[in-house]
């Protein structure tokens, strides 16, 4: 470790797009007294130069990779990858937010901040090169979800949902550290590519039995951030209760940048006893695909049935990880991208049509919405056929690669019970299309105000994504295929 | 851009046009989608033109990387096999179009739009060349008419659509997981290559690898078939569906599972194909001999056409497995027929019921006497559809049950109980429905057909007479190309002839390619 | 030579404080109870951290029982806050009493 | 070489099938009938012409046009022959066809769908001719299937009569089991030979000897006696002629007595060559025969119905020729098709005439008396009466004669039965005229004799059935095709049959003239037989009661009800169901419930640890 701790312009560049996130959200907070309430809104624009500005600094951060601040970050192709990822989840939630807000009467800077927040939070998640500021930055990023999610301070399911997320969501970190506290206690290092070269080193390796305890204490932690089974009984729950924006992006942004922890971990630092960890995953992610898809076969309120199918999804990437080659860390990361845009362009049509209070969030409210509002409808079709997986959609590639990368390590069963397991999860969302075509028009979509710019906005974007990511993947995949080579 | 891309394009060019058509003015619609179907019909049948000069080989062949990895190219082409299938498809859309004209009066826009969709989705599939690219058009043509039937079918029209949309997708699922596997192995979607490899024997399998990817293929194509006992969600669907639904249905859709596996299971895994050959055919035969008992009795037309399809379909399952010639082209040529003839039933039984709003036979009785002429027209399909000489149906039965009868005359004896029995029904049919007094409540409005439902009828006529009596036309381009993946199949058995167990040997041989007949 | 207290006595007590936080969690009706037995949880981290980092002769450990420290005050902050607005709804904190989102 | 034009003969009834079937519904009457009977006439002069053209048919005239089907080695091509056989069966299918055109004219010309009628009629006459002179099995494969179609819609011509619409699906299933037969054999053909033209065939199958031909000979001449007994009424399948004379009279005529039903006939001695390598084939076929003559004979001694006592008198002259056929003498029995179609014909134009006479009465108990109020109807059955009662010189005798010796020199006792239903023939026939002409009127119409277009053709008929017997030697012309089968020409054996024949008129002179109340006090005396034989020995029941019922009543209810919407589509809706119940089962994991979700996850950290921990620990 050299002894001038003073970091290097380029190591504070590599590190800047979190620096301005935090900027922003702390003057937005700063100044948020000063704007009259009718203008709240402008601080949400505040907010996406902000998310801009991050981009582009990510953007600049690519040309010269890199570590920073003594190795405790790990600015490198993967890293920025999933930045971007989140702060295109970022801004995504804001636009869809502004007609949300104002409709629930709700205006205020901190949602914009608290977003920015987390999305630092997730930034030095998957900067993380160290266990500890990976802790840091998952309860940077959490404990601003948290309050997210709790954001209607007035509404019931609102703070159930946080207080769940919140004491459960502590709990399982709480399990992540003490992992953190005896990997460090085995190897002397918190550093993954030190734990790595420690654990492959002969005669420095501690007691295997040692190290798996430690993996299997952080891979609780990150197996509930990822909501994989048996840890995402919390989901369906919080993705119900918390506001529809904030469930969008909950389900993509923190998950995302778990799975990106989830890789650099175990890709990196217990990739030594691979063979170990494998199985588990294995089982575990038959049991999330199986529990998500079984469960959502049922569910009647939308925000629900989301909750319960990013679950499954959550349990197709796992397949990726079980993998545990760079092919499937490439799947993941295209996974993550194709699903954060059909997911949030699901939420979105959500948060339009639940109205004041989230009063419609049953899939029968949806009835005839294809005559009444048919762009929505379509549109809702097209994220809802990707989430199937049907072709020229990016659900569709995100699932062939996963599986792809499945047969390539020869897992066979696995795939085919994915697989299998992706056919019943066409059944429930089938029901919606059902509804919203083949049934008559009821009450529930008489007062339906036309979309709101934003909301439309994000719409379209999401659904012109998916569409480029089904007939184009190449542009997403040969990015994360590069990227995923620097996991090591 | 050739002739070929031309023609596939166009109908998903003419789906995103009607999009942006304006909704409130259906006759424009209406008129737009006929007039462009037609065209890429025209346009389609210059497809055909090198088929006349010399019936062998890939023609119009455009083959583009799509996808860099993994490797997945834009490869379409046609040969003998998929050409008429295409025409088909081509053709059925207009007709389809000009049916629905009056019968379709909520969500036009749509109605149309997803007809043109599945134009495209069908012609896809029988030119694509790329596993992954033929994967791709096989679960579009999935959306489209799960729309069809969902939004313009009858009442239990949900229930239908969703069985029908499941039951192909788990299929697929299953098509898909061999599909990558295989390309995992060779590294290529590529079906020439795929089968270059085979032929090469540079791509082996091991006889389980191989079963199981076989059953895979077939699975999936055997529900699209459907193959006894994978049919239930047929005559649902079929009921259910809107005419139009109904006619691409029956006269297209189903033949994609039959097509595919001409294509796909016969060629890249002849060894499985061969040592399934014997339960398949079981099946085939049951499915005959089923599909028609159970066709007699139905009480609703459409079922009654349904189930008679599982029957059709038999014979071209036959024919495929018998692995000769005369069988397989049997087996094709019966593909187009069924569409023709089975269409015109559809068709026609769609126009009874724009008159009286009942499918159920027992509402009707005498129709020839108020509608003489939409009953000759139904005679003559349903002769068509019984296999009367001279009329295209028997040609395929033919050529099937000959070749079966190379094979095993007992298999042909069977198979031809499913000739007599379609009689059984089809003039049963027909006796109960137009024969006799005239039903008294359809005095009034079962008048008879009229010059637009004649014009879509009379096309399909043509090609009955036509392909019954003239099959040079037809059949040449065909033999060659089923010739050719006779070819294939075989070399891929003498690659591994060591690693056969005896019945399959006996079953290669006794299926000779037709040249030696074999005097026992 | 002054007799020291092994390493594992440390560890194995900050595994029983880690054990006695969990318990906590699942047994107590309280939320403030079951919130304070989090807060446990990560000291008995946080002691094992220390141990540990005495163990390897480095400051590192230290420092991260500060950073945890940090965290779990901040995480105090908001999650009592949260429990406020629980309180204020629903003017309960018998925890098994916030179970309306179910199934 | 093409020299000929011969498909000049099918093609013109075709055409005056498209054309009247196409725009016939706006012609006048007298339009349609001109183009079908000149359609007709026209094909049968063309025979005459082209007869007249080839000379003395040593060899078969071939003429090639085109390759219908090409695959593989399945090759068939759209070729006409014309033979010594062919030549005959050409004369008597366009002649006595124009004929019973020209007599339909008048029959029919009140009759609602005349157009219709005549197009049907012309269609026959086309797939008829395309039958005889097609010169491979699949194209006589068309002709048989074509006029089964025809015979089909001409039995239903009467659309609003429920029983017509039975008939006509019975003939065209019925046929259709027939026609499986023959297909199979085809099929078998196929395989065996690699070709189906005749030629071929033949030329392959003359140099097998007799006595170890392989059995697959057998199969095929089997199963093509299948199919000839579908198509020509023999046992078991004769069940749908009787009931086929639900259509027009004319139609009895041509098709159900003259042309079609002997097609059966037509392609056994076609396929000759394969019978005789098989003698058990051969011993089935005259077997079959028999029993067929003797019991439709007998079930025509007690019908009522003037159409149903000459239709089992068909059947059973049918039996004759297949007799015939089965003891080799092929000749013999072709020879008795043409003099059947001569006299059968007449029979049926004899008494569509009474019908049309008495307005569409048919039952012969409400006849009577007629001789003296349609004489010329009287006169010209009279003379298809004593052809058929075998009389000398007539018709009939020569060609049943023929029959008869070819059967006692292969069997004596076959001749004895043969014997014994010519007399059962005779008196039925004589029956029926006595019942008809004799007597007293029973009936309530106004008998008027009927128009000369409809006497004319019967004339030309009477006279065929008179003098067609001794002055076409058919036999004599076939000697190329069949070599006759020689015996000793034994005349005590005609004396023997002719016997029989008088026998059998006297009877029925005794039971019908003399003596009225005898018939009553006979089926009195048999009772049960004669319910039996009345009933036709309840055949139809017991195929309704074995084949039919079960057929629908098992795809109803097990097939359909149990097994599709039942067992499959229940395993189908099953798993649904078996899906959303694990989905319900998973849901109750959601207590909502915090310290139960803390519990899980405790849980999971342990079996996490469990796998990872201790399991790996205990690797090492």
């Amino acid at each position: 470790m050299s002894d001038n701790f003073m970091p290097s312009a380029v190591e504070i560049m590599r590190f800047m797009p979190e620096i301005i996130l935090i900027l922003v959200g702390t003057i937005i907070m700063v100044f948020e007294p000063l704007v009259d309430v009718k203008r709240k809104s402008a601080l949400g624009f505040v907010a996406l130069l902000g998310l801009v500005g991050a981009a582009s600094a990510t953007f600049r951060a690519m040309d010269n990779p890199g570590p920073a601040f003594q190795a405790m970050l790990m600015v490198d192709g993967f890293a920025n990858f999933f930045r971007l990822l989140v702060i295109g989840v970022g801004i995504l939630t804001i636009v869809a937010s502004f007609a949300y807000l104002k409709r629930e009467h709700a205006e205020s800077g901190e949602y914009f901040a608290l977003i920015l927040f987390s999305i630092a939070g997730q930034g030095v998640m998957v900067t993380a090169n160290e266990l500890i500021m990976l802790f840091i930055g998952l309860e940077i990023s959490s404990i601003a979800s948290y309050v997210l999610a709790g954001y209607l301070r007035d509404d019931k399911r609102n703070n159930e949902a946080a207080l769940k997320y919140f004491l459960l969501g502590s709990f399982a970190t709480a399990f992540l550290l003490y992992g953190v506290a005896w990997i460090y206690g085995a190897t002397g290092t918190t550093n993954l590519t030190e734990i790595r070269r420690v654990l492959t080193n002969r005669d420095l390796a501690p007691a295997i039995g040692l190290v798996g305890t430690s993996a299997a204490l952080i891979f609780v932690g990150l197996a509930f951030k990822v909501s994989a089974a048996p840890f995402q009984v919390w989901a369906p729950d919080v993705y119900q209760g918390a506001p529809a924006p904030v469930s969008a992006f909950l389900s993509a942004g923190p998950k995302a940048a778990a799975f990106a922890i989830f890789l650099r971990v175990f890709f990196t630092a217990f990739e030594p006893i691979a063979d170990k960890w494998q199985p588990v995953i294995w089982v575990s992610a038959l049991a999330t695909m199986i529990i998500g898809n079984f469960a959502a076969l049922l569910q009647t309120n939308i925000k629900r049935l989301l909750a319960y199918s990013s679950i499954a999804h959550a349990g197709y990437v796992m397949v990726a990880i079980a993998t545990h080659s760079q092919i499937g860390a490439a799947a993941v990361m295209f996974y993550m991208v194709a699903y954060a845009f059909m997911n949030i362009g699901a939420f979105a049509v959500v948060t339009h049509f639940s109205r004041q209070g989230e009063r419609y969030v049953d899939t029968d409210d949806l009835a005839g919405l294809g005559v009444r509002q048919p762009v929505t409808a379509a549109l809702l079709s097209i994220f809802l056929l990707s989430l199937i997986g049907v072709p020229l959609t990016g659900g569709f590639f995100g699932k062939f690669y996963i599986f792809k990368a499945a047969l390539d390590a020869n897992l066979v069963w696995l795939t085919v019970l994915g697989l299998l397991n992706s056919a019943v999860a066409a059944y429930y969302y089938l029901r919606i299309i059902v509804v919203m075509y083949f049934r008559e028009p009821g009450e529930s979509t008489v007062d339906l105000q036309p979309l709101s710019p934003g909301v439309l906005a994000v719409l379209w974007g999401s659904a012109v994504a998916t569409l480029i990511l089904g007939i184009y993947p190449s542009i997403v995949l040969d990015f994360a295929g590069k990227s995923a080579a620097l996991v090591k | 851009m050739n002739l070929l891309n031309l023609v596939l394009v166009l109908p998903l060019a003419g789906f995103l046009l009607t999009m942006i058509l304006p909704k409130n003015n259906a006759s424009l619609i209406r008129l737009f989608s006929l007039v462009l179907s037609l065209a890429i019909f025209v346009l389609s049948l210059g497809l055909t033109s090198p088929f006349f000069q010399s019936g062998n080989g890939n023609w119009f062949v455009t083959d583009v990387p799509w996808i860099q990895s993994p490797e997945i190219r834009y490869h379409v082409g046609v040969d003998g096999l998929s050409i008429w299938l295409v025409i088909l498809s081509t053709l059925l859309t207009p007709i389809s179009i000009l049916v629905s004209w009056k019968h379709i009066d909520k969500r036009v826009k749509e109605f149309h739009a997803f007809m043109l969709l599945l134009e495209f989705g069908l012609i896809g599939v029988f030119v694509a060349w790329d596993l992954f690219l033929f994967y791709v058009f096989w679960e579009v043509c999935l959306v489209p008419m799960y729309f069809l039937i969902g939004v313009w079918g009858h009442e239990r029209r949900i229930y239908a659509a969703v069985k029908f949309f499941l039951y192909t997708m788990a299929g697929s699922v299953l098509m898909l997981a061999a599909m990558i596997y295989l390309y995992n192995k060779a590294n290529t979607f590529d079906y020439t290559n795929l089968v270059d490899l085979i032929q090469r024997g540079r791509l082996s399998f091991t006889g389980l690898e191989q079963m199981l990817l076989f059953l895979a293929f077939f699975l999936a194509f055997a529900i699209k078939v459907p193959l006894f006992p994978l049919h239930t969600w047929l005559p649902d669907a079929h009921v259910e569906a809107p005419t139009a639904g109904s006619i691409m249905l029956a006269a297209v859709m189903l033949k994609m599972g039959t097509y595919s596996i001409v294509r796909f299971c016969l060629p890249l895994f002849p060894q499985a194909a061969r040592e399934c050959a014997p339960w398949i055919v079981i099946l085939a035969l049951i499915g005959i001999v089923y599909g028609a008992l159970v066709a007699l009795v139905q009480p609703n037309m459409k079922k009654l056409v349904a189930y008679s399809s599982v029957s059709h379909l038999g014979f071209v399952i036959l024919g495929t497995f018998s692995f000769n010639q005369a069988g397989l082209d049997g087996a094709v040529y019966q593909m187009l027929n069924h569409g023709i003839s089975t269409g015109a039933l559809f068709m026609l039984v769609g126009f009874m019921y724009e008159r009286t709003h009942t499918l159920e036979i027992k509402d009707y009785g005498g129709v020839s006497t108020p509608a003489p002429w939409l009953s000759t027209v139904f005679l003559i399909t349903t002769l068509a559809s019984i296999g009367l000489p001279t009329l295209n149906n028997f040609i395929g039965e033919f050529l099937v049950l000959q070749g079966s009868a190379y094979v095993s005359i007992t298999w042909t004896a069977i198979a031809a109980l499913g000739v007599i029995l379609s009689a059984c029904y089809m003039l049963w049919l027909y006796q109960r429905a137009f024969m006799g007094e005239t039903n008294e409540h359809l005095k009034g409005h079962m008048h008879d057909i009229n010059p637009r439902e004649l014009a879509a009828a009379i096309p399909l006529l043509i090609l009955m007479v036509w392909m019954g009596t003239y099959t040079k036309t037809f059949l040449p381009s065909i033999s060659a190309a089923n010739a050719r993946i006779l070819e294939q199949s075989k070399a891929g058995i003498e690659m591994k002839v060591d690693a056969q167990n005896n019945k399959t040997a006996r079953l290669n041989q006794s299926a000779p390619t037709g040249d030696q007949p074999n005097v026992r | 030579m002054p007799t020291t207290v092994p390493l594992t006595w440390y560890l194995i007590l900050s595994a029983i404080l880690f054990g006695l936080g969990v318990a906590g969690f699942l047994f107590r009706r309280n939320i403030i109870t079951v919130f304070m037995s989090i807060e446990l949880m990560l000291n008995a981290v946080n002691l094992s951290f220390i141990s540990f980092s005495y163990k390897w002769r480095q400051v590192d450990g230290h420092i991260f029982s500060f950073f945890v420290m940090v965290v779990a005050a901040a995480e105090a902050a908001v999650g009592l806050a949260i429990i406020l607005t629980v309180f204020k709804n629903r003017s309960t904190l018998a925890i098994d009493e916030v179970n309306s989102l179910k199934n | 070489m093409n020299d000929q034009q011969l498909w000049l003969i099918p093609a013109l009834p075709l055409a005056g099938f498209l054309i009247n079937g196409l725009f016939g519904k706006k012609f006048p009457n007298i339009l349609v009938s001109i183009i079908a009977v000149a359609s007709v006439l026209g094909s049968f002069a063309w025979v005459l012409k082209t007869l007249g053209a080839l000379g003395d048919l040593e060899h078969a005239h071939v003429e090639h046009y085109l390759t219908w089907i090409q695959s593989g080695p399945v090759n068939i091509g759209v070729d006409l022959a014309v033979d010594r056989l062919t030549a005959v069966m050409l004369l008597v299918v366009t002649g006595i066809g124009s004929l019973i055109h020209i007599y339909a004219v008048g029959y029919m010309s009140h009759e609602g769908g005349y157009y219709r009628f005549f197009a049907y009629l012309n269609l026959f006459m086309f797939f008829m001719l395309t039958l005889v002179m097609g010169a491979n099995f699949l194209l006589l494969f068309v002709g048989w299937e074509g006029v089964g179609l025809c015979s089909y819609l001409l039995i239903g011509f009467y659309i609003l009569k429920k029983s017509a619409g039975d008939a006509a699906k019975k003939a065209f299933v019925v046929n259709r089991v027939g026609d499986f037969g023959f297909s199979l054999a085809m099929f078998l053909i196929m395989v065996q030979f690699g070709s189906l033209d005749f030629q071929k065939v033949f030329e392959a199958v003359k140099p097998l000897p007799v006595d170890q031909t392989p059995g697959i000979l057998t199969a095929i001449a089997l199963l093509l006696f299948v199919g000839a007994a579908g198509k020509s009424a023999q046992v078991p399948l004769y069940v749908w002629l009787p009931d086929a004379m639900e259509g027009p009279t004319p139609v009895s005529a041509l098709i159900h007595a003259a042309t079609m039903v002997t097609a059966g006939v037509y392609m056994t001695a076609r396929a000759a060559v394969i019978f005789q390598h098989s003698p058990l084939a051969m011993d089935v076929v005259a077997t079959v025969g028999l029993i067929t003559a003797v019991m439709a004979a007998t079930i025509g001694l007690t019908q009522y119905d003037i159409k149903k006592v000459f239709a089992y008198s068909t059947v059973s002259q049918l039996g004759y020729m297949f007799i015939a056929c089965g003891v080799g003498a092929f000749s013999a029995g072709i020879y008795h098709v043409v003099t059947h179609a001569f006299f059968k014909a007449l029979l049926f134009l004899g008494a569509g005439s009474v019908i049309h006479a008495l307005s569409g009465e048919q039952d012969l108990r409400h006849m009577g008396g007629l001789a003296k109020k349609i004489p010329i109807t009287f006169a010209v059955l009279a003379c298809a009466w004593v052809a058929i009662a075998g009389v000398p010189p007539f018709a009939g005798f020569f060609s049943k004669d023929e029959i008869l010796l070819a059967a006692h020199h292969h069997a004596p006792w076959m001749y004895w039965v043969g014997v014994i239903t010519a007399g059962m023939t005779a008196f039925y026939v004589s029956r029926a005229m006595f019942m008809c002409f004799f007597g007293s009127y029973r009936g309530h119409h106004h008998p008027h004799e009927s128009p000369f277009v409809m006497w004319g053709p019967l004339a030309v008929l009477a006279v065929l059935s008179l003098a067609g017997g001794w002055y076409f030697k058919v036999p004599h012309y076939l000697e190329p095709v069949f070599p006759v089968a020689e015996g000793h020409h034994d005349e005590t054996l005609v004396y023997i049959s002719v016997a029989a024949g008088v026998i059998g008129i006297g009877l029925a002179a005794l039971m019908y003239l003399i003596k009225p109340g005898l018939p009553d006090t006979i089926s009195g005396a048999l009772g049960p037989i004669y319910k039996l034989v009345y009933n036709k020995y309840f055949v139809d029941e017991v195929y309704d009661a074995t084949i039919v019922n079960p057929m629908v009543a098992g795809s109803r209810g097990v097939l359909w009800r149990i097994f599709d919407a039942g067992i499959i589509d229940g395993i189908v809706n099953g798993t649904a169901v078996v899906a959303r119940t694990v989905g319900g089962g998973l849901r109750l994991l959601q207590s909502g419930n915090i310290r139960s979700y803390a519990a899980w996850v405790t849980l999971g950290c342990v079996v996490v640890l469990l796998a990872l921990g201790v399991m790996s620990g205990g690797v090492k």
